[in-house]
Formats: C-alpha cells, structure tokens, sequence
C-alpha cells in the first residue's frame, strides 16, 4: 500500500559525516576558552595575594568601594529593567535621565550652600536635593516616553532602539546648552565627610549611606512592584499588552508610571553618586548607563532582583578585579583594563547562563 | 475660524523658540549669516519656528486663505509673544545665567534685533506676525503650483545660504565666480533675490512638466525604457567618477568619510539586515582592521626591525599588500568573538557585542600592549601607498579607492541576498528554530555573517588608516557603532541604496554645520528621534521590509526570552 | 496670464518682507566692526604680483573691506569641548584686543575686519582631518590656531594644511612627536610648550625642591598625558629617583580607588597626574581618602591649571602642586593678564577659564597677527598676504612678549622654546598665577 | 531495527515535570501513525526530542540507520526528518516561494562563492530549488501557486498551514512530523487535510507522524494510533483498538472534557 520509499541516501557515508559532526566543537572551544579565563583569573590571582602588595584593609575597602558604585550601578540597571520588562525596549537614553536630575539639583545645592543652608540643616537640604533631582528625572523620562517613545509602539524593536539612542544624544547636548559643558563640583555637605566604623569594617560615610539607601529603595520598590495595583499592572502589562488592556488595565498610564518610577530612581541615584564622586557633567550619564545596562544583563534584564545583583557585581569586579587579576601577572597600568575586565565576565556569564544571573535559563522551545 | 486651533501650535512653538534660546543655539547660529547684513541664522531658527507653528496651525483647519492668514498670524504671533515674554523676563533682571549659561548679554542682543529693547520687541512682534500671516497665507493659497513654488524658493534660498561652505568651495573649484551670491558667510541681497526668484522659477517649470513627462513615461515602449534606464545608470557612474573633481578636496574628504560609512554600513547591514544579529559593537572590526594595516605598514610598528626595515622583509610594503591579510585576520576575530556568543538572542548578544567593541577599544589603549599597538600615542607615519601619483592621503584619490570598495561591497550584498545564502539569514533572522528545523545550520550562518560583517569591517578600517595615516585609540569608541548602525537603519534596514542615503545623511550633512560643533550631535539626535518617529521603515526602505511593518503594525513585534518579566 | 500675478505676489511678499527685516537693520555678526581701528599699516613691500608670483603657495587676496579670515581648530564637541571652547575664547578675545580694548567687538587688522571659520578638531584623528580640509579648501584661510590635541594634528592636520602652504599655530599640542625633526611639518608651530620642557621641569621640582625619591604616574590614555607623565619618569629616574608604579585610568570615569589603592601600597613621595579637570577632581579628593596617599605630594599639569580643577577637587585641591606656564614671567603690563584680561575674559564668557590654553591661543593668535602685518602688501585697500613669507615671519617671532612668557619660535616650530615653566600650589582654595611656588627656565636646546 | 523511525525508552524530564516517560515508538515506511492525548501528555515534546530540539535523558532514537541522540536539528531534518509546528511557524517577511525554496536548503550547497560569482552550478542549483518549491507548492492545487509572490504573512490561516506543510515536503524527507494540522480549521477543511495527508503517503511516499486532538482526523487517516499520557505510552493499534482502550478513555474523560471540543 505504500509507495516505494525515495532512494536511500548513502547511509554509510553520512553516518561517518554525521559521527564526526556530532562532535560538539564548539562546546570544546567554550570550555577550552573558558578554563583558559579561569585558570588566568586564578593564578593572576594567586601570584598576587603572594605577592602581599595588598593588605586585608585594602579588599575590604576596595569591597566597600565596590559596592557602593554597584548600589548606585543597581538603581540606574532598575529604570532599564522595569522600562524592558513592560515594552522589551532598551532605552539607551536612560543614563540621561540620571544626569538631568542630579545636574539640575546641583544649582539647588549651590543655592543652598551659598546661604549655609545646606550644613545648617543638611537632611532638610539633603531631602529637598533628593526630590528636585527625582522630580527632574521623572519629568524628563515621562515627556520622553511621551514624544519620542509613545508614538512608536508595535514599530520592530530596532526602531526604539535607534530613537532611544537620538535621545540619548539629544538630552545630553540639550543639558550641555542650558548648563554649558564644564565640569562642575556639588558644594561639600559637611555631615558626609568622615569615616564609619561599621563591624570593624572603616568605611567612608558617604559609602555607608549610599549602600544603605539604595538596599533601601530597592526593597520599597519590589514591594511597590509586588504589592501594588500599580505594580500588578506593570506586570500584567509586561506579560500580555493586549489581554493586559483587556483585562480593564489602563496600558498607557501603565507605560508612564514605569517610566516615572524608573527615572525617580534614577533621580535617587543621581544624587547617591555625588555623594560619592561629587561633580557633574553633561556627558556624566552615559557610562553609568551603560555600566547599568550591562548590570541588568549581567543579572537577568527584566527582573528587579537581577538588576540589584547585576549591579553589586559590576561595582565589586570593577573594584577588585583589576588589581587582584592583573597585579601579580604583572600587567602594567591594571586599572585601565577595567572594562575588558568587566565584560570580560559578563561574557562568560552569558555563556554558561544565557539568561544572567536571575533570567530563568533560556530552554529551547519548538 | 476657530481661534483655538492656532492655541497650541503657538504654545508649542513658543516653547520650541525659548529652548532654542536657551540651549544657546540662537545666539551661536546668528554667527553665520544667512543674507548678509540682513538676517543671520538665530533669527531665521526663530523666524522658521514661527512660520511652522502658524502653518500647522491653519492647516488643522484647512483653512481658506484669508483666514488662514490670520490663524498663521494669531500663531506666529503667540510665538512672538511668548518669545517676548522670556526676553521681558531676563531684561527685568532675573539673572539666570548662573544656571543656564547660554541666557546671555548676546542672546538678549540677538532677540532684539541690535536695537534698544522697545523697538526690538515692537519688530519681533513685526516680523513674528508677518511670518506667520505669510505661512498661514499659503496654506490658504488653492493654488497648488502657486504655493508648492513659494515654498521651493525660499526652501532652496536657505539651504543655498547653508550649503555655502561647500558650495562656495565647490564653485571656485569649477571657476565660477562667487563674489555676486556669497559675502561673509552669508548670501548677498542680489544673490537672495536671484536665487528666490529661480528657485520659484525652476519648480514652476518643473510641476508644469511634472504632468508631460509622466504622460511620455507612460507611452514610452519598454525597450526605450530599458535603454533610458541604462543611460542613467551610466550617467551616474560617470558622475560619481567626476565628483571629486567637481567639488574638490574638502568636499571630496567629506564624501571619502561617507564612503567609509557606506562600506561599515554595508558590512553590518549583514549582520544585522541579513542574518538579524543585533551588533553594538562593530567598531570592533573597523578597528582591527585600521590597526593591523598600521601595524604591517607603519615605521612606528613594532614588525619594524633594528635597521629599521619595515616589515617589507615580507613583502607588505603597503596598504595594498597588507589588506587581504589584514582582512583574513578580521575575519578569523569575527569568528573567534562570534563563536561564543552566537547563542545569545537579541539584547543579550547587543550587550556582548558592546563589550567585545569596548574590550578591542581598551585594548589597542592600554599600556600593556602599547608595545605593539602604540597605546596612547597610536601609530603614525601610516606610508602613502604607491604609485606615488596615486596619494591615498589625498582625499580625492582615496575617495576612488573607497567607491571601489564600496560596489565590491554592494554587488556582494546584493547577490548574496537572493541566494541560497542569502534565504538561509533571512529564514533565521525570521525564526531560528524553524530555520534549524528547516536543516539551516544556525552556528554556521551565524557564524558566516559575523566573519563576512568582521570582513567588510576591516576594510574599513584600513582605508581610514591610509586616508587619515595616523591612528589614534579614541577613534574606535562606542560613537562609531552608533553611527553605522544609525546609518543602517536610517536608511532602511537590509536595503543597499538605504545604507548609502544613511549615511550621506548622517554623515554627510553634519559636515555642514562643523562650525557649530557643539550642536552637532544635538541635531543628530533630533534627526534620528524625527525620523524613527515618522518613517520608521527609514528613508530608502526594502520594499518587502516595508510591506511588512505596515501590515505587522500594531501586532507585538518582539520575541522574548523566557522569564523575561518583572520579578 | 496666471504666472504674471503669482509672480507679482511673490514679489510684493518678498519685497514686503525684506523691508520689514532690513529695516531691523539686524546684524551681530562678528565682521561689523566698531570702535578703533589698527592704524599701523602693511609691513610687507614690494610689487604684490610679483611677491605672489614668487612664493610657491602664493597670496591671499583680501580685497578692500573684506574680512582677513583666520581658521580655529580646535576641540569644541564632545567631553572635552570646554577645553577647545577655551582656546577658541582665546582667539577671538585676541581679535577683540586688535583695538586696544575687550569690548566683546573685534578690532581691525590692517583697515580689515576679522571673520574666524571655527572648526572641530573633535580631539580626534579624523576630527582633525575634516576640520583641516574644510580650512585647507578655502582659499581665503590666511591661518589657523589649532589644534586643541595632538592626535588631531600629528600626521593629519599639520601635514594637511603644510601641503596647502597654510600656517597653523597649536595653543595645546605638547606631544614632543610634533617638533621633532622627523615629524615636524613646514608650516607647524607651536605656543604651547612641549612635554619635554613641562615634564622634566616637574620632575627637577619634585626631586630638587620636594625632595622626593619615589614617584608613581597616572595618565589617562590621551596622548598629552601619557607624553608628560613619560618625560617626568624619564627624567625623575635620571635624577637618581625610583618611580613605583606607572598607572593608567579611562576617561569619565569617576572611581579611582582601586588605582589609588594600587599606587598607595607604595606609598610614593609624589603622585604626578597630569590629566583634566574632571577625572583630575576625583583623583585628589580620592587620594586624600586613600590611607598609603596620606603623605603623598599631588602635581598635576596645565590640563588641570584651572579653576574648573580647583572647583572639582572641592577642599581635597589644598596644598596640590599644578604646573603650566610661568604667568608671573610677563614683562610687559604686569596686570594685563590678572587684571585686565581676566575681567575680560569672566565678562564676556559667564565663567572663569577652563583650562590655562586660552593665554597659548591668545598668544597664538597675537603672532599670527603680528606676522601678517609684517608681511602683507596693501595695493588700494586690498591685502595681499603671501603664505610663505607669513610662514617665515611666524618661525622668525623671537623675544616677543606674550602673557605665557617670551615666544622665541625654532625651527622646528616650538615657540616656547625657551620657555619659563612654573609650579603653582593650591593655598586657600585658588592658585595664585602672580606667585609660582617654583619658576625654571627651561630650553629645548639645553 | 528495521522501522524506519525507532525510539526506544526514551524520557524528558523538566524540572520537577516528567514530560515523556520513557517511551517507546516507531514508525515505518510509508506508515500513517498518529499520537494523541490530552494536553501537556508530552506529544509535542516528544516531537522535539526526535527533531534534536530537546536531548532525551534517556533512550535511544535510530532513524534509518542513523542515531538522532546528539545529532543537531540541523542534521536531523538533512537525514530525513522533517516537522511542522503546532502554531503556524512561516517566515512571514519572505514571499510564499521564498517558504518554500528554504525547505531545499539541505538538499543544495551553493555557499558564498557560489553566490558571488553566479557558477553554472549554482545557476543549476537555483533552478532545481525553484522548480522543487514550485513542485511542493503545487502539490496543494491552486491554493498557494497563484500566491507564490505573497508574503507569508499575507496569506490565510489555513493556506499558512498549506504552506508549513509544503515548505517541510521541499526538504524531501522520509518521515514528516505534523503537529496539530487540523487545528483551527473548519469541517471542509478538515476533510481536504484528510485527503492530503493520504496523499502526501501515497504519491510522495513519506511516513507520516501526526499529533493531533481531533478525533476524525485521527480516525480518517491513521494506520495506527498511539496515546500518551502524562508522558507515558497507555496505548498503541489501530484506532478502534485504541479509542477502546480504557486507560485512554479515562485520561480524556478523567479529566476536563474540555479537551474534546478542540
């Protein structure tokens, strides 16, 4: 009843093709490579903590110094997870919307300093910095999502991509032409200089802040995200536009808050890095965001608690790495790798876990 | 006539002419003039403002032309008042200008015209209500050819004021005089009467030929078609060959720099166009390649040897030798990059492809391999290639040289993208595990359109060594895989002619402005925001591209990773 | 019939518009001229046809009333645009003092008003390439202040615009690769003082007057920078001292603990970083929370001899060591520059300088037009300046007082080279220019 | 060994979920077998694991001759095996032919070169691969030929079924793996599929493996039918064997009936 089967293929010979092609090479080019990372990050290492040019103090404030630029790392990563959770967009202009904020408040801050406001009630001053620089940054990611994003909605992703990295450029120059393009020094807050000893550990102040706060805003935010009707939405929306809409959820309002909520962080943010490296610029956005960026793929992008655990990582590799991988190889100027360093990992990361950190692991669906 | 209609518009214009101001942009455009001792660009930046908002304004009405002459001027004078508004505020002593540095003694000056400030504001308000009864006037017009020709004219009035520092060049390169239409910077007040009135004259005779030629187009038999079409071709081969003659040298740098682009944007458009592999960092090829042909040519290399013969030895005494080697060892990094990560989708292999862009940039910085790359101080005394008539360093011979390259690249596109090849990238980038099931080896053609991108990338690369002869690190950062794949996707992704409008657009075009350098990237960004906005398939689309986005509007364009939603 | 009264709108809407706006009579482009002007006349003589005819790159022609144009290139895009923007205030407060006063109006040269054709290096190899065609290409380019960075100039703009017989003149470029015999193109000169000067003076300062053995480096992956820093380890170990560590960091970014850390576990007598403002800010308020850096001495360079520094670092800056040229060396009027220029130069640009290249440009600027008087040909109002000659009469500049010291160009271009180099410290919170910490006269021929 | 397809204990496990549980199959030349069960029963799993999407914890898959188990889906589909999926899958953006000249992509090899300098051979090979497309798609009459230049996406619901299955004939296969063929489709359609698939044997020759939860179809064209559930193999025979079996007849009535109106 059948039909005669088409001619049989040689099946000898390409079962012997097929044998050899079944080897996984490029699994052992991975491994190979990946053992040949280890094994220069071990022994660099190694010779280094042999080499005792480092003291216990010095990793334990270079871990301190990690994680205080990776808490400010994690908050900027949040306003690029939540904005790709909900629209699958990377929205590159967001390290600009960091810097809006805290340039702005930098002339509050100045105001303040100029009639000893700021030191005769530093948490009144300290506060109000904090809700100019959210306020602004809030403002600037909303008007934004408004004009350059909203009209674009259901275009292929590369379409905001590209729109996303017009604004970055147009918000930066933007700022360099109300503000000009020095670099200019927030007003010193007397209650942050000094040190903290905290279990033993000395920390700068600002450090210990800083790490606080941004634990802080992250708990209150996953709260907001998980217990909120708001944040039920964003979640909705993320999962399903159209059945989200369906379902009575207001999808544009949906898209605004997560815009909001993301540059009130980053307005946060802002004012946590000066604390730390205290000046400003029109270009000062850009490598944070990209640096957050990466935080957010490193730990899973889309996920809040990625985002937090993306950024820690990026601080402490970028504090650490340098001096403890490349010292005792004796690799001159360490530090300028930082970033080969850096994405170095992130690299490896993705390999072994395509998903970061957080992101469940990608199987593959038929 | 509803008033209303003229309200935001004039708000909205209001706000656009006040950021203007504040950003600076007024006060550094008026720099250059745009007729000479009558109107410098500041002015016209507010004047154009103005002129728009009162056109939007009576052409949301479709308003007839009396009244349409009045909502333009109720608008255009909305713009003027607010305009005048925020000069009140800065005049009655609201010093700012600690905060916004541009709000200066200059912009004041320039907003009132050079006068005192009763009788600034008195011609703002003038000139304000005018522009804006004009333009709102030529909505109204029904006649057609009337209107499309006043626009015309002044449209072409001030790009020929803006294109003067080429245009004035590429004249005297030709010998013809430019004294008549160009003084200071700025067109003359002959010179803008002339070229107003043949500006008006060229489109009128052009729409009334508009409709014969159309009908003659459309008698025409297909073999005189085919032979027409050839003939143009060949027209605008031989034109692209004339060119760097015609316009001479610094145009013709420009256009060696738009080549450059062409040729990066033609290598990625296979990466990302072809097989849809989302690449933020290409400059990473761009960069091996302008290196490793320094490397293989410079005096400054370390391939030099102690009696400083270069690496001749071998054979690569220039740019000619050493560029299929330097292009077989890109190719071999692509590969060597791409083989890790081709797994990854979508954002996350942008991220790594980022990093591997800024791990090469790091690197040729460092000062680990300063000795073989020069770090900080780059490699210079990139040789000029022979024959010596034939200086690469001169930007019209290289712009040959980078044509050349630029076809090679285009037929190769073009021919791989209807092949075998070509359907296997678009099967993946369309779905990749039906395109596996469909027998096509994902890792290889991924792996293909890495190494062919890393390929063509290369070449770019050693052109702009031999073009430029020394580089440096900070030529190779992020900002150059911004650019081309801006310039991709500007220009319509996956089209050929797409990549080359990109790039002359942005590229090209900023070329005009390089005395307003800090506005540069400005109005980039502006650019490509408008642009993505309102012609989201880019300006020189691939048609079937564009069949699609129309039809998949509003459908969820994006497939994601699982987990990919907020914890 | 139609055509006929669409024309005559046409006409009626433009004349009616052209009234309106000529009548505002507006107009603030830098060319009106206003206020004196320069009375002195054209030094060069000779038949001007026959002069143009002899040199190889021949005349610009300026005709009666016509602008003198001088090209700037300088870097005014991207991070380091305020650098550029400095050197280009420089410039053009040059041309405003051709009348004797800053009055933010240009004076006159030679009966001519000046027009500048700003460009960007964008402190970039191509940057400087496309910013030298665009000045190379226009004829009228008499010459050019330029380069803000030496990538921008190296083997691109000064060969560029040497080929089209077109003088420029850097206020910033110190790379000693420039001026030397085997780079150094025809028409190249600078006022900016080579790295060699700068960075062997800091060295004798911190081991002579600091007494200093060890020394560590930073720099931050421009090539001034990383010239500097390789000239003071050079010439710090020649000295007999040892240098710890020579370390590198990337620009913008703004956490240099772990560097610091690095170079503190030494504990060096001095850490010389001579980079920017910005990054240079954070490397001092970040040293002086370092715990090996506690008894380290901070220089740094003219890239941070501003007050944008100053304010960066915030109160960290006390006591840092910052050299550049020695501004207290000025013969002539001892306050021009304190006094007067400066007032000047805070009103007409809402802010202190940048950087400390706005006096090189100045000076630049001033040469160039020196050297056009002395060798333009005035033939009824028109100007004929051959390029050549100017060329030679820029490389002839010798024992002219400038606000950086005595310009006494060499062959190979450096104007400064004899220069007075100087250490300033930081006291109170400012550097006082008047009164350097350490003066030497430094020679490239010594 | 002498079935064409045979997999032998093979199982999947993910997470805590035991999709397939270890299963054995087969299916032999020019055999209609059709697999079916309630939903989240492993069927298309098990699809996946055959097509080299999914790696079997364990068990042995041989196809004439051949070992799938670590082969890639890549050569699968080249040794003879090729699917369709259970939600239309085409290449929206490329033109009907396009579709389906994809499918011959194993069965050619012009590469770069080939393209680039347009040899006699890959003029050759591009002709064959149109002529088998435009010979896959006018296996389905007049329903796609007069469409070749559309795009996929332009096409209707059941002609973009039409054309999964034509775009998977042209990589001339052996055995075809249909998953859920008949879904979404109305009553005459139906019947035209039936008649299809008997087709697709008779002419074309391949064994045909179909997933599938409507009964009719099930019924008009399968020469045996297997039932999973909960990963496990509860039934293999003919339909009437099958449809009587009790473990069947409980795992579709045990649980929602809602299964049945699919």
């Amino acid at each position: 009843m059948t039909a005669p089967a088409p001619a049989p293929t040689p099946t000898e010979q390409s079962s012997r093709r097929l044998r050899f092609e079944r080897i996984p090479m490029r699994r052992i080019i991975l491994i190979v490579l990946s053992l040949s990372i280890i094994y220069g990050v071990v022994a660099g290492s190694t010779a280094t903590l042999r080499t005792g040019v480092f003291t216990a103090e010095d990793w334990q404030s270079l871990i301190i110094n990690g994680l205080a630029r990776g808490s400010v790392y994690a908050l900027i990563a949040i306003g690029y997870t939540l904005v790709y959770g909900i629209l699958f967009m990377i929205n590159f202009a967001h390290g600009e919307v960091f810097m809006s904020g805290v340039y702005t408040a930098y002339f509050v801050a100045v105001a303040f300093a100029g009639n000893g406001f700021l030191n005769s009630n530093p948490l009144i001053a300290i506060a109000i910095l904090l809700l100019v620089s959210m306020a602004v940054s809030v403002f600037v990611a909303v008007i934004l999502e408004r004009l350059a994003y909203r009209p674009l909605r259901g275009a292929p992703r590369l379409v905001p991509l590209i729109t996303a990295i017009g604004a970055s450029f147009f918000l930066q120059y933007t700022f360099r032409g109300l503000y000009g393009a020095n670099v200019r020094a927030y007003p010193n807050i007397e209650i942050l200089q000094g040190k903290w000893t905290i279990f033993g550990i000395q920390m700068l102040k600002t450090q210990a802040i800083v790490i606080v706060a941004a634990m802080l805003l992250w708990v209150l935010l996953y709260l907001f995200v998980a217990r909120t009707k708001t944040g039920r939405s964003m979640r909705a929306v993320g999962e399903d536009r159209e059945i989200a809409s369906l379902m009575g959820i207001n999808v544009d309002r949906t898209i605004v808050a997560t815009f909001a909520i993301g540059g009130a962080l980053a307005g946060a943010a802002g004012i946590l890095y000066v604390f730390l490296f205290n000046q400003v610029i029109f270009t000062m956005g850009f490598l944070p965001g990209i640096k957050a960026f990466t935080a957010a793929v490193l730990g899973g992008i889309g996920s809040i608690t990625g985002a937090a655990l993306g950024g820690l990582l990026l601080g402490i590799l970028e504090a650490v790495g340098p001096n403890l991988f490349l010292t005792g190889a004796n690799v001159p100027s360490p530090n300028q790798l930082q970033p080969v360093i850096a994405f170095g990992i992130l690299v490896l990361v993705l390999i072994f876990l395509p998903g970061g950190f957080v992101g469940a692991s990608e199987e593959k669906r038929a | 006539m509803n008033p209303t209609a003229a309200l935001k518009p004039g708000l909205i214009g209001g706000t656009v002419v006040i950021y203007l101001a504040a950003i600076g942009m007024v006060e550094r455009f008026q720099d250059r003039n745009v007729i000479t001792g009558v109107v410098g660009l500041g002015v016209v930046l507010i004047l154009l403002t103005i002129a728009i908002a009162a056109y939007t304004a009576a052409r949301k009405g479709r308003t007839p032309m009396p009244t349409g002459a009045l909502v333009g001027l109720v608008a255009g004078g909305m713009v003027a008042l607010i305009t005048l508004g925020f000069e009140g505020l800065i005049n009655a002593g609201v010093d700012v200008r600690g905060m916004f540095v541009s709000i200066t003694p200059g912009l004041l000056e320039t907003l009132e015209f050079g006068l005192n400030p009763a009788l600034g504001a008195i011609v703002m308000a003038l000139a304000g209500g005018t522009t804006g009864l004009v333009a709102g006037g030529l909505v109204g017009l029904k006649d057609e050819h009337l209107r499309s020709s006043i626009v015309f004219a002044v449209s072409m009035t001030l790009l020929i004021s803006l294109g003067e520092p080429i245009l004035r060049v590429t004249l005297g390169n030709l010998g013809i005089p430019t004294n008549w239409l160009y003084e200071l910077g700025g067109l003359t007040i002959a010179g803008t009467i002339i070229t107003l009135l043949a500006g008006f004259g060229l489109r009128w005779w052009l729409m009334g030929r508009k409709e014969k030629r159309q009908e003659i187009a459309a008698h025409m038999p297909e073999d005189t078609r085919r032979t027409w079409g050839r003939a143009s071709l060949i027209a605008a081969i031989l034109a692209l060959i004339a060119l760097p003659w015609v316009v001479g040298p610094f145009v013709s740098d420009v256009l060696g720099t738009v080549g450059l682009y062409v040729l990066l944007g033609l290598g990625l458009n296979i990466v990302v166009g072809y097989a849809g592999l989302l690449d933020l960092g290409y400059v990473a090829f761009f960069a091996v390649g302008a290196y490793a042909a320094a490397i293989f040519t410079s005096p400054a290399s370390f391939l030099v040897t102690e009696e400083g013969e270069t690496f001749a030895a071998a054979g690569f005494t220039n740019i000619w030798f050493a560029f299929p080697f330097v292009v077989i060892i890109a190719v071999v990094i692509g590969a060597m990059i791409g083989a890790p990560v081709l797994r990854l989708r979508g954002d996350y292999l942008a991220i790594v492809t980022l990093g591997f862009g800024e791990i090469i940039r790091t690197l040729v910085l460092s000062d680990w391999l300063a000795p073989f790359l020069g770090g900080a101080q780059g490699l210079t005394r990139i040789p000029a290639a022979p024959p010596e008539s034939f200086d690469l360093r001169n930007p019209q011979h290289i712009y040959y040289v980078i044509l050349a390259f630029c076809f090679v690249a285009a037929y190769i596109s073009y021919r791989l993208a209807d092949s075998r090849v070509g359907r296997a990238w678009a099967a993946m980038r369309e779905d990749e595990d039906v395109a596996e099931a469909m027998g096509i080896s994902v890792v290889r053609y991924k792996l293909l359109a890495f190494a062919m991108g890393a390929g063509v990338g290369s070449l770019g690369g050693v052109f702009f060594a031999a073009k430029i002869g020394s580089i440096f690190p900070n030529s190779f950062g992020l900002q150059v895989s911004i650019n081309v794949l801006a310039v991709i996707i500007l220009g319509g992704i996956g089209s050929i002619p797409g990549v080359i409008v990109g790039a002359a657009a942005l590229v090209g075009l900023p070329e005009l402005l390089r005395e307003f350098g800090e506005f540069r990237l400005l109005i980039y960004g502006a650019i490509l925001i408008a642009i993505m906005i309102f012609r989201p398939e880019g300006l020189l689309p691939n048609k079937r591209r564009q069949r699609e986005l129309h039809e998949g509007a509003g459908s969820a364009p994006v497939e994601l990773p699982e987990g990919a939603s907020p914890a | 019939m139609r055509n006929k009264t669409s024309l005559g709108k046409l006409v009626l809407l433009l004349v009616v518009f052209s009234l309106i706006v000529a009548a505002c009579g507006s107009d603030s482009s830098d060319t009106t001229t206003a206020g004196g002007s320069d009375t002195t006349t054209a030094g060069g003589s000779g038949d001007a046809s026959a002069v143009c005819d002899a040199d190889p790159f021949g005349c610009v022609e300026v005709g009666s009333g016509e602008a003198i144009t001088i090209g700037t290139l300088l870097v005014i895009s991207g991070p380091n645009a305020s650098l550029g923007q400095d050197s280009q205030n420089g410039v053009v407060m040059a041309a405003d003092h051709l009348d004797g006063t800053f009055d933010g109006v240009n004076g006159e040269l030679l009966g001519h008003p000046i027009a500048f054709n700003h460009q960007d290096d964008g402190c970039s190899a191509e940057g400087g390439q496309a910013g030298a065609q665009a000045l190379a290409a226009d004829p009228s380019t008499v010459g050019v202040i330029g380069t803000s960075c030496s990538s921008a100039a190296l083997g691109v703009a000064d060969t560029i615009l040497s080929d089209k017989g077109i003088a420029i003149i850097s206020p910033s470029n110190t790379g000693p690769a420039l001026t030397t015999p085997e780079e150094h193109q025809p028409f190249y000169l600078r006022t900016a003082h080579n790295d060699k000067l700068q960075g062997a003076a800091v060295a004798k300062f911190a081991y002579n007057e600091l007494g200093a053995r060890t020394a560590a480096t930073i720099h931050d992956g421009s090539p001034y920078a990383d010239g500097l820093q390789a000239v003071f380890a050079e010439t710090f170990v020649s000295l007999g001292g040892t240098i710890t560590k020579q370390e590198a960091i990337q620009v913008q970014e703004t956490d240099f603990t772990s560097v610091l850390t690095s170079i503190g576990a030494d504990s060096p007598d001095v850490l010389y970083f001579p980079i920017f403002a910005a990054e240079g800010g954070l490397i001092t308020q970040q040293a002086r929370q370092t715990d090996g850096l506690a008894d380290t001495n901070l220089i740094g360079s003219d890239g941070m001899l501003s007050a944008d520094y100053v304010a960066a670092a915030g109160e960290a800056v006390e006591g840092v060591y910052l050299s550049g040229p020695d501004l207290s060396a000025f013969t002539g009027d001892q306050d021009f520059y304190e006094g007067e220029f400066k007032t000047a130069y805070q009103e007409l640009w809402g802010g202190e300088p940048a950087a400390a290249f706005h006096a090189h440009s100045y000076d630049a600027a001033n040469m160039l037009f020196d050297a056009i008087k002395a060798v333009a040909i005035d033939e009824g109002g028109t100007l004929y300046i051959p390029r050549t000659a100017l060329k030679d009469a820029l490389f002839a500049t010798s024992g002219v007082q400038g606000i950086t010291g005595t310009l006494n160009c060499n062959d190979l271009g450096d104007c400064q080279s004899t220069a007075t180099i100087a250490v300033y410290q930081v006291v109170g919170g400012n550097y006082d220019t008047a009164n350097p910490v350490y003066s030497e006269v430094a020679s490239l021929d010594g | 060994m002498n079935h064409l397809l045979e997999l032998e204990g093979v199982s999947k496990r993910f997470g805590g979920v035991q999709a397939v549980d270890s299963v054995d199959f087969w299916a032999d030349p020019g055999e209609i077998v059709g697999v079916i069960g309630p939903n989240g029963a492993g069927k298309t799993t098990l699809f996946n694991i055959v097509t080299g999407f999914y790696a079997p914890d364990a068990g042995k898959i041989h196809f004439d001759g051949h070992n799938l188990v670590g082969l890639k889906p890549n050569q699968i589909t080249r040794v003879g095996v090729s699917r369709t999926f259970q939600a239309v899958r085409l290449f929206g953006a490329m033109t009907v032919l396009e579709n389906a000249m994809v499918g011959q992509h194993t069965r050619t090899k012009a590469g770069v070169y080939g393209a680039l300098l347009n040899t006699p051979r890959t003029v050759r090979e591009e002709q064959k691969v149109h002529a088998s497309a435009i010979d896959s798609l006018a296996f389905f009459g007049d329903r796609l030929t007069p469409r070749i230049n559309s795009l996929a996406s332009e096409l209707a619901y059941a002609d973009r079924r039409r054309l999964e299955i034509a775009r998977a004939m042209a990589t001339e296969p052996q055995l075809l793996l249909l998953d859920e063929p008949a879904a979404g489709m109305n009553p005459s359609e139906k019947e035209g599929l039936i008649e299809l698939i008997g087709r697709l044997r008779d002419v074309k020759g391949y064994a045909i493996v179909l997933i599938e939860h409507d009964m009719p179809v099930i019924k008009g064209v399968s020469d045996r039918v297997v039932a999973l559930d909960y990963g496990k193999k509860i039934a293999d025979g003919t339909y009437d064997e099958v449809a009587a079996n009790q473990q069947v007849i409980e795992a579709y009535l045990g649980k929602a009936g809602s299964e049945e109106q699919e």
